[in-house]
């Protein structure tokens, strides 16, 4: 399984740079951006739903495996949160003139970015394992639940110059030929990547709980 | 004497009388709320002050201003019913007695309370010092107390979890702050319009905005409360 | 005819078993004694049995005759007293019984109140803050919290902490009246308060 | 227990419901033209240019044009001090902040969005 979502990334890579063409519309080749960048928000957007699903699971169960599945899932969905976030920046910065201009899905990354990471330093600032995994589940479920709200305030208190997301408004796929096929390889091949990461994870996360050690 | 649970509406009132004689008694949360905000405030007067601000600006920083100092005031005393439980180790004799849902809604009361007298007081504070006239006053102080309605109710299930943490005081402005944030800026963008709007228009989706905030955030904290409370 | 049947009951700090394959079942009439040393778990015991801890394995009921008290009653029937359990400082003797009172059974408690108050040689003091009372003031008048709304079930761990030899007999008089009602699980290692036992459990090390 | 908790989750169904009814509607942060000309606070303004109306002044550095409003109902005249957008005349949207003087709306800052879709450029590459 390793090599051959290894291999395939490296396909990915490839013909990101040098089979795709760029697309129009964009400053110089800064749309080859597209390939990883939503790739990582979309992995990363898998990611918290997962953490969502495993604390739900936890407090029905109190089986602190779940909580530590919830746990590793934010880790690894923060991790790609960041990846997107500045590689968002670096091309806000080519096409916009600036790393950081508070474009909505900036500021809702951050969001993502805080809530995360005060759910981390929650998990650290408690020390009995099932009575953190109480504390963090609430939370994450908490912030779940608010969440919407602010996919619905932000967009209208700021303006965007997002490129639409490719699925745009009226339903239409607005990407093609060889683009779209990169694209479509690179989220299956970033998807994979994040499976192999996670399952890893896990494993040692569990060896850890096994010796009793943190979760 | 073996009966059924008692009706947890008279529960909670029972909790939130006990609570309100311990504050009346030493008035810790209301002092260092009021107290904080009023420093805040003071400290925005004399840096920026009234007259720093072009006046087509005023009502966006004021409202943005007005929320920050409560946001950062609430922080320091909203926590105070379930830590003060914990430290002083009547947590488990309370667990003991009492039906989870109804600690959660007598503890809700207490704050709603307590951020109502804040706003009571500070709200007018801020239009005097800052010489912030909304054109809307009855929208302006509606928006802001529904507002503290969502704010105190999700800060309650929030101070519920920190209550149960360690490092207290740095860890709650950090968990309510991003789950209070859209109900921050919603607010401060409806106080703004409620400041210089020439009509009412925007106020049936400020107060969708805002009762379903409330709304949800206050039977979401009735399911989950239990789950802190026992954890 | 009320019992608590403590099923298998395991705990463990961390990687450090602490109790393990607990078992006992102790009715009306009953006061079962837990003994053993410092660090054997006896609080943690209690603890778990009143459900102040979460039950990793086993179980615990508690019996009516033969129907078992659901989980959303117990509060109503269960009493319990211990060393880290705390009244609030800033209510009075008296606000204390009637909020803990009021809790449990849902109405009003004064008369028994006023009544425990005076058997525990309290009642001039009903009106002072419990921060002013000494520490045997404030231990009886947390055994009198634990009992205001007269329980099926008792739990006490270390009941006779900071009391005199009067409080003691106070100590005495509340078991023996309790026993009649319910079992009492008593958590002790004072050897004053080892004359109440009618049974043993002991827990090693 | 089970009770209290179907009655809450009925609860957040509810209040669920009610936001997102009250968010049906505009999701834009900008304000209608006609609304923008009654209210002296700093707004959001957006649309599109009216063809051949763009005026720019070197001496005072000055942009001069009229906005029509995205659904086409309402036009306004807008001013902004500044270098003009170098791809001022080819926008697909834009956006101006800025509070109405009595005259024009005095944009402050102008936002100019291009289109932009993924596919390929072909031989029109631009660098």
């Amino acid at each position: 399984m390793k090599p051959i979502v290894f291999l395939w990334l490296l396909a990915v890579i490839v013909a990101a740079f040098l089979w795709s063409p760029p697309a129009s519309g964009f400053v110089g080749e800064s749309s080859r951006i597209v390939f990883f960048h939503v790739p990582a928000a979309w992995v990363a957007s898998l990611a918290f739903l997962i953490s969502g699903y495993w604390s739900v699971r936890f407090l029905r169960s109190r089986d602190l495996e779940h909580d530590m599945k919830a746990a590793v899932a934010v880790r690894q969905g923060l991790l790609f949160t960041v990846i997107a976030t500045v590689s968002g920046s670096v091309f806000a910065k080519v096409m916009w003139g600036a790393y950081w201009n508070w474009d909505p899905r900036q500021i809702s990354i951050t969001l993502l970015l805080f809530i995360y990471a005060a759910y981390l330093v929650l998990r650290q600032s408690v020390d009995d394992p099932l009575r953190r995994a109480h504390l963090s589940a609430v939370y994450a479920i908490f912030a779940f639940i608010t969440m919407p709200f602010f996919v619905f305030v932000i967009p209208r208190l700021y303006f965007s110059l997002h490129p639409d997301t490719f699925i745009n408004a009226g339903g239409k796929i607005e990407m093609g030929g060889r683009i779209l096929a990169t694209f479509l390889a690179s989220l299956a091949g970033f998807t994979a990547l994040f499976a192999l990461m996670y399952r890893l994870e896990c494993r040692l996360e569990r060896l850890l709980l096994a010796k009793g050690e943190h979760a | 004497m073996a009966r059924a649970s008692t009706p947890w509406l008279s529960e909670a009132a029972a909790i939130f009388l006990k609570d309100l004689r311990s504050e009346l008694r030493t008035k810790v949360a209301v002092n260092s709320i009021v107290l904080f905000a009023v420093i805040t405030l003071a400290l925005v007067s004399y840096t920026i002050g009234p007259y720093r601000i072009p006046p087509a600006e005023k009502p966006a920083i004021l409202s943005a201003l007005l929320m920050i100092i409560l946001f950062f005031a609430s922080m320091t005393g909203l926590s105070r019913v379930f830590v003060k439980e914990e430290e002083a180790r009547t947590a488990d004799t309370l667990r003991l007695a009492a039906d989870p849902q109804a600690v959660f809604l007598g503890k809700l009361l207490l704050n709603l309370l307590t951020m109502a007298g804040v706003t009571a007081v500070v709200v007018p504070l801020f239009s005097i010092l800052m010489e912030f006239h909304p054109m809307h006053i009855c929208s302006f102080y509606g928006i802001t107390a529904l507002g503290m309605l969502g704010l105190t109710i999700a800060s309650t299930l929030i101070a519920a979890i920190i209550s149960k943490a360690g490092n207290k005081g740095a860890l709650f402005p950090i968990l309510a702050f991003p789950i209070l944030l859209p109900l921050l800026l919603a607010t401060a963008d409806a106080l703004s319009k409620a400041a210089a709007w020439p009509d009412l228009s925007f106020m049936g989706q400020a107060l969708g905005i805002l009762v379903s905030y409330s709304g949800i955030t206050f039977f979401a904290g009735l399911i989950l409360f239990e789950k802190v409370w026992r954890a | 005819m009320n019992r608590i049947a403590v099923e298998g009951v395991s705990y463990a700090y961390g990687r450090h078993p602490l109790l393990q394959d607990v078992r006992f079942e102790a009715r009306t009439g009953e006061v079962l004694l837990v003994r053993g040393p410092n660090g054997s778990g006896k609080s943690t015991l209690l603890r778990l049995v009143a459900g102040l801890l979460h039950r990793p394995s086993g179980r615990v009921r508690f019996l009516e005759g033969d129907r078992e008290v659901p989980e959303g009653d117990l509060r109503a029937r269960l009493g319990m007293c211990a060393v880290e359990q705390n009244l609030y400082d800033e209510l009075t003797a008296l606000e204390n019984l009637l909020f803990f009172g009021r809790l449990r059974l849902g109405g009003d408690c004064a008369g028994r109140a006023e009544a425990l108050l005076g058997r525990a040689d309290l009642h001039p003091h009903r009106h002072k803050p419990v921060r002013s009372l000494s520490s045997g003031m404030r231990q009886k008048l947390k055994l009198l919290a634990a009992v205001v709304h007269a329980p099926g079930f008792l739990l006490l761990d270390e009941p006779g902490s900071n009391l005199d030899a009067r409080g003691m007999e106070f100590l005495a008089g509340l078991v023996e009246e309790q026993k009649d009602r319910g079992p009492v699980l008593l958590a002790t290692n004072d050897p004053r308060e080892f004359g109440h036992g009618t049974r043993e459990y002991a827990l090693a090390l | 227990m089970k009770r209290t908790h179907l009655f809450a989750l009925a609860g957040i169904v509810v209040f669920a419901a009610l936001g997102f009814w009250s968010f049906r509607k505009t999701l834009t942060p900008y304000v209608p033209f006609e609304q923008a000309m009654r209210s002296p606070a700093v707004v959001q303004v957006a649309g599109t240019l009216v063809e051949n109306t763009s005026a720019y002044t070197e001496t005072d550095r000055t942009l001069r044009f009229t906005l029509r409003q995205k659904d086409g109902t309402a036009i306004m005249p807008v001013t902004y001090n500044g270098v003009k957008p170098s791809n001022f005349e080819e926008a697909t949207s834009i956006v101006a902040i800025g509070a109405w003087d009595g005259t024009a709306f005095h944009a402050r800052q102008l936002l100019v969005k291009c289109p932009s879709k993924y596919q390929d450029s072909g031989t029109e590459r631009t660098y």
